[in-house]
């Protein structure tokens, strides 16, 4: 039954993940160079504009509406037509509808802004917002369908994702690896040092993400009971260790131990853990966090070897980090916490998440190709090469991002 | 007048600044620049661990105008105190002054110094 | 009955309003010259410090004390005398008095807050802790009585404002427009360019605001239900509708999307949204974000075209978006969520609403008028012109916000 | 029983302590020289990473497992063993072991970040690595064993530690005495001015630290009922009046108001009601708070005069502003809220307060300076001159703090 | 030509532009220095009030090449508003250049000014 | 020697420096300045839209030190990478310098560039 201790719980989640935003874009903004600050900024910052007023619109309710086809939702609740503040969408949810609704609007939300890293200090704002709209639209929405939605094809296949390694971080991931390849490298791109222009920012970024990603992890057990206090237990525990993982490889490999590592490394923590914190205990996450501290070091280092210039490497973080949680969700389950649905061997558990993790990269790559192709085509995705060496901020917004 | 210009090492700036005021040159003024040199192997990581080759180093830029008789002094006050013996140590260029003026009396030539 | 999901609720809902003054703190200190950027921080910050011990000492008491003549509180509730932490203060209370009071003081922080921005980079620190003292004092907490204190004139007449569009918008909007008059524009003001220095840290206020708000507003329902919840789902909403507005105004008038108007468009959404989130639903939450942000952009153009220098715009933003929201709550109160009330119709409501918008700022603008008067002739409102030019950060607190 | 509303309240409060963390890595980093900036934020973010995987490993179960002597916990909770995510950790238990495992692991990973603000801008990476975790094992567990654990001595004796006064900041504080002393002052101290770097990040850090106080102190309670809005109330007056105190100071002293003096005050205000939140009502709560003000203030001036070079003055707020609090929550407890235990006079328990301080300032003082010796005759402490003078970001990390 | 270096207090950067432009010479740049000279006193205040002496302060630098017949003019304009009569006022200096070169044309001399 | 001191758009700023060193010329300095030309039109946006015309633009200044006879060769790379041909593109100045000292050495003259 819906009660003030589960609501105030998914409340104060849904405004912890909303946070998240603005702090991904002051990691994104730091990340970027200093001409590039504002732009970069930005997308996060207008895909919150943007994103929510579509998911009250028609988001939701292609993502949670009656299914059709286990594959999407139907129109039903537009513009939350039906969509309760107060009853629950079911009679034993422990919260009201609306404040579902909401919490998984944040997802919709944060999911396209992470993409923006790929694009970053190059696109074209109004390419972006086109791009955005659609993208939550057509890949977003589906997949969260798949996986999370009642009739949804994942869901009845027996994946696991608690709280978005597969919808949010594998498919904004495999976005942004279509999107570093479509745009092209940035000019000078492998010859000029394109470094961080701000650590405060990208550190104040990444805390804000970390307290943030409490909300969206223990937020995803839908009440304020174990499941809860366990997704937040591990949560903070991989996001530690994935902070040893990353600034021990950068220690090894280059002899000092990186700042903005121990930034990526929580971060990589955080993502590989979101599939599997209500299914692991603390002693599984610390394999986890480590794990994806290393492997998301490496991602980043082979991607710039290929020479795709994922501009701040969000495929090495979301959908690298995003694909080993998921799979390592199927190795883990039921250790320390939970446990495998019954009739399901482990191994069975493992091809499953291969399946979804399969399908998504599958779906998120052809479909985000699919739109920025017809972008590119239309009113094209990239700014001019004189726009983007005077910087975006002021060829795109007339702003610099400093006037110190 | 002669100008010196003593392009040095950002932390070596308080030594030369101290030893100038010792040898009785307080008016200066300094500037942050970024040069390119004989020097090189300043490596900087990436996000990733990736070595990047810094080509651009801070420098700090001192401009000190004196008399045409102390522009040697000044010179080995600087070398004395900026000197490592590593590249990187910076340079230092001497040119002519016409004119000093000094804003708020409006004393001209060495006086205004 | 006092019970813990709803403490919890109100508790964390009372941090995330305190954040938000930081949170203002930066968005003002980033939107600064250079030179005024600590001293517009130091006005947000000291204010919590004032206005944190005024009103547990007289503030609440006046505000929420027991009712005088509809206008004012008594002071039997002085230095909290008589206000519980563990009872509510009526038996169907779900919290606890002090939880109340608390939520409530944090409120009374804020509004004088908003008002330093039209006083930035010019106004004496001295004349400032005066001016806050006497402000929140004589002119908050009256409006703040008879708008929601059992017995207050306004909630007699039935004026719909269920989390401050009038006692903190408005309030401070309008006493904005005193203050810009009465201290006139700073020098250069219309000939030198005055633009934010610090584009990075407006975001990151921006983003602390909208965090907050979810406090400010779900938190006005005082108990983690179907209020709540909707209070929440508006908020965000609008926010989002906020910077569609703002930042196509500036794409259509000058050409380009801003990001500053971005952060500045979601503040006008949340503002115009503050006073219907209990009384209106998602949909017309959409008309009234995109409302305000297009009004308040409208409305800064003018006062700078009247010449009148309200130099961080608190004005257009607070003054005019609360004002377009007191009556937006008239116009859709009941669509989507809730409904008017028993034998009122619409337009009596809208009358109403113009009735509390009028008093309020009739009342703002006169009570601050005299206050800053009265300083002006004694200790004085306005730096020396040299201390000016030199920039307040030095000539007032001996401080540079950098040393970079 | 385990319920949701104190669940969610504990669950909430945690993620906020969490977030004090890169408050503090802003806070110090801002304060810090910019040469030492990212270094200075790096201590303390690191902090979280190790500690963060210390407590779920040995220290929880060091300090709260089985009581051994009054004096220091079991191994029996090794890696979570036996703490359970659902059920609490006694039948009368309001939330989850795992909850109360999780919110103490914040506390313990604050505690030697704070001290990081002592040997900023000199100690070796490495160096840091090995103190904070032996730092964490052998000194804060055991002292948290003693205030908070059932059976630790101090707990026995009666002394009075709502939320860490002795735990946390005596702790910090002490140890930061020791590190100075040993580590020796900065090259140039006394002589160049050494003066923050950045003053709007120093305020976000100090608001940032506020807003998670709320968690630290009102947590505390462990359930969301008259202990936690009590401990709300204080916690946020003591902060204001600890502004008024310090910005009173600087304005008396040097003649102008300070911002860093505002930023400082409030932390220290915060300090001193710590021990006290439980224990005293809003009145005292403000004499606390001008107090700590006032005596923090003093005592940074003091060390400066003997030379000791606690770079960011971490004895001077925590150390006696710790040791204010405690004192203080002998002298004002039960006034205002709460009361003395039966049987024990004021005059009792305020000599009880000082045995607890003496123990841990004795505690902290000596083994923290065996941890730093042992570390300086076998890897060494401190970088080296040159690497000191170019400052640790690019000496120890190899990343410049901005590239502007 | 010449050059002027003219080092003022930061305030006065915009009174001096204006008073520049209005004598028709609108070719400039600055910089932003430190330095340091007769002036003293400038005291901030650390974080628990102690008082920090600054002795190198924020000037801004403005250069200026204009024709040999110029410079003195630009000295006055500058010197006029740029004065307020208390030490730190600033300093000018002037120097000879031997060659101007307009890059988007390729013109030298003065035309290129 | 010569003092060559180019005046150029920051985004330029790579191409010209990978244009001298190709030339062989690795030794310079560069500063970011804001300056005033002939260059007009940039125009940035205000909080509500207004225009807000900037008449101060960041530049950055290059400075080379070079043997005499290298000094035209120094502005015609310069030149050839930094153009666009629209107003704002900037100046080359040209002056003597007495002396050059490596600090590291203390060598003198042409053989310390
Ligand atoms: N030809 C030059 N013109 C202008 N500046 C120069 C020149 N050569 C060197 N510099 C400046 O001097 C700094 C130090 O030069 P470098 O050759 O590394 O020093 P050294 O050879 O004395 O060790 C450079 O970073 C640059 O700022
Ligand atoms: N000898 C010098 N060489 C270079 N710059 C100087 C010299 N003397 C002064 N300056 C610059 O001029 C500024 C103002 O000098 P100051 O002596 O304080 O002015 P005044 O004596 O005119 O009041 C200093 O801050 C410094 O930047
Ligand atoms: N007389 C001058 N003295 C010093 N710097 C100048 C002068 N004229 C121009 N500049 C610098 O050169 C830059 C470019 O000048 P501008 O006249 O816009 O270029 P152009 O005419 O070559 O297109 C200016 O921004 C300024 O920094």
């Amino acid at each position: 039954m819906v009660n003030s201790g589960d609501t105030a719980f998914i409340l104060i989640a849904s405004a912890l993940v909303l946070l998240m935003i603005p702090g991904l874009a002051l990691f994104y903004g730091g990340l970027a160079r200093q001409k590039n600050a504002g732009s970069t900024i930005m997308y996060s910052f207008a895909t919150i504009g943007i994103v929510g007023v579509v998911w009250v619109l028609w988001g939701y309710t292609l993502a949670f509406g009656p299914d059709i086809g286990g594959f999407i939702g139907g129109l039903d609740n537009f513009g939350l037509a039906g969509v309760s503040a107060s009853e629950g969408a079911t009679p034993d949810a422990k919260i009201p509808a609306q404040a579902f609704m909401i919490f998984q609007g944040m997802f919709a939300i944060i999911t396209p802004a992470l993409i923006t890293g790929a694009f970053a200090e190059r696109m074209k704002f109004s390419a972006f917002v086109v791009f955005t709209t659609l993208w939550v639209t057509i890949v977003y929405a589906p997949v969260a369908h798949w996986v999370w939605a009642d009739g949804g094809w994942l869901l009845g296949l027996g994946a696991l994702d608690f709280a978005g390694g597969t919808v949010v971080h594998i498919n904004s991931g495999v976005a942004a690896l279509a999107a570093a390849l479509i745009l092209g490298p940035r000019l000078g791109f492998g010859r000029q040092a394109m470094e961080p222009h701000n650590l405060p920012l990208v550190v104040l970024g990444a805390g804000l993400l970390w307290f943030g990603w409490f909300g969206f992890n223990a937020g995803s057990a839908l009440s304020a009971g174990g499941d809860a206090v366990n997704a937040f237990v591990v949560t903070n525990t991989a996001a530690c260790a994935g902070i040893i993982g990353w600034v021990g490889m950068s220690w090894i490999f280059s002899k000092k131990p990186s700042i903005i590592g121990a930034a990526s490394g929580a971060v990589a923590g955080l993502v590989a853990i979101t599939p599997a914190s209500g299914f692991v205990g603390a002693m599984p996450s610390i394999i986890i966090g480590i794990g994806a501290g290393v492997m998301c070091f490496g991602a980043i280092q082979l991607l710039i070897k290929l020479k795709v210039d994922d501009a701040l490497s969000v495929w090495g973080v979301h959908g690298i980090g995003g694909t080993w949680g998921a799979i390592a969700t199927g190795i883990f389950v039921g250790i320390g916490y939970g446990g495998l649905a019954d009739g399901v061997t482990r191994l069975e558990q493992i091809g499953i998440q291969l399946i979804a993790i399969g399908a998504t990269w599958a779906w998120a790559f052809a479909v985000t190709a699919i739109i920025l192709l017809a972008i590119k085509f239309t009113i094209g995705l990239r700014v001019s090469e004189s726009a983007e060496e005077i910087g975006l901020d002021l060829s795109e917004h007339g702003e610099p991002a400093y006037r110190l | 007048m002669k100008k010196v210009e003593a392009i040095i090492r950002p932390e070596k700036f308080n030594a030369v600044k101290e030893a100038l005021v010792e040898g009785g040159f307080v008016g200066l003024n300094t500037v942050s620049v970024t040069g390119r040199g004989a020097q090189r192997g300043i490596v900087h990581q990436g996000r990733s661990g990736q070595s990047i080759a810094i080509d651009m180093l801070p420098k700090t830029k001192m401009e000190l105008v004196v008399g045409d008789g102390d522009a040697e002094r000044v010179c080995e006050i600087i070398i004395e105190a900026a000197r490592t013996g590593e590249i990187g140590d910076g340079k230092i260029f001497i040119s002519n002054v016409e004119e000093v003026i000094r804003v708020r009396t409006g004393e001209r030539g060495e006086t205004a110094l």
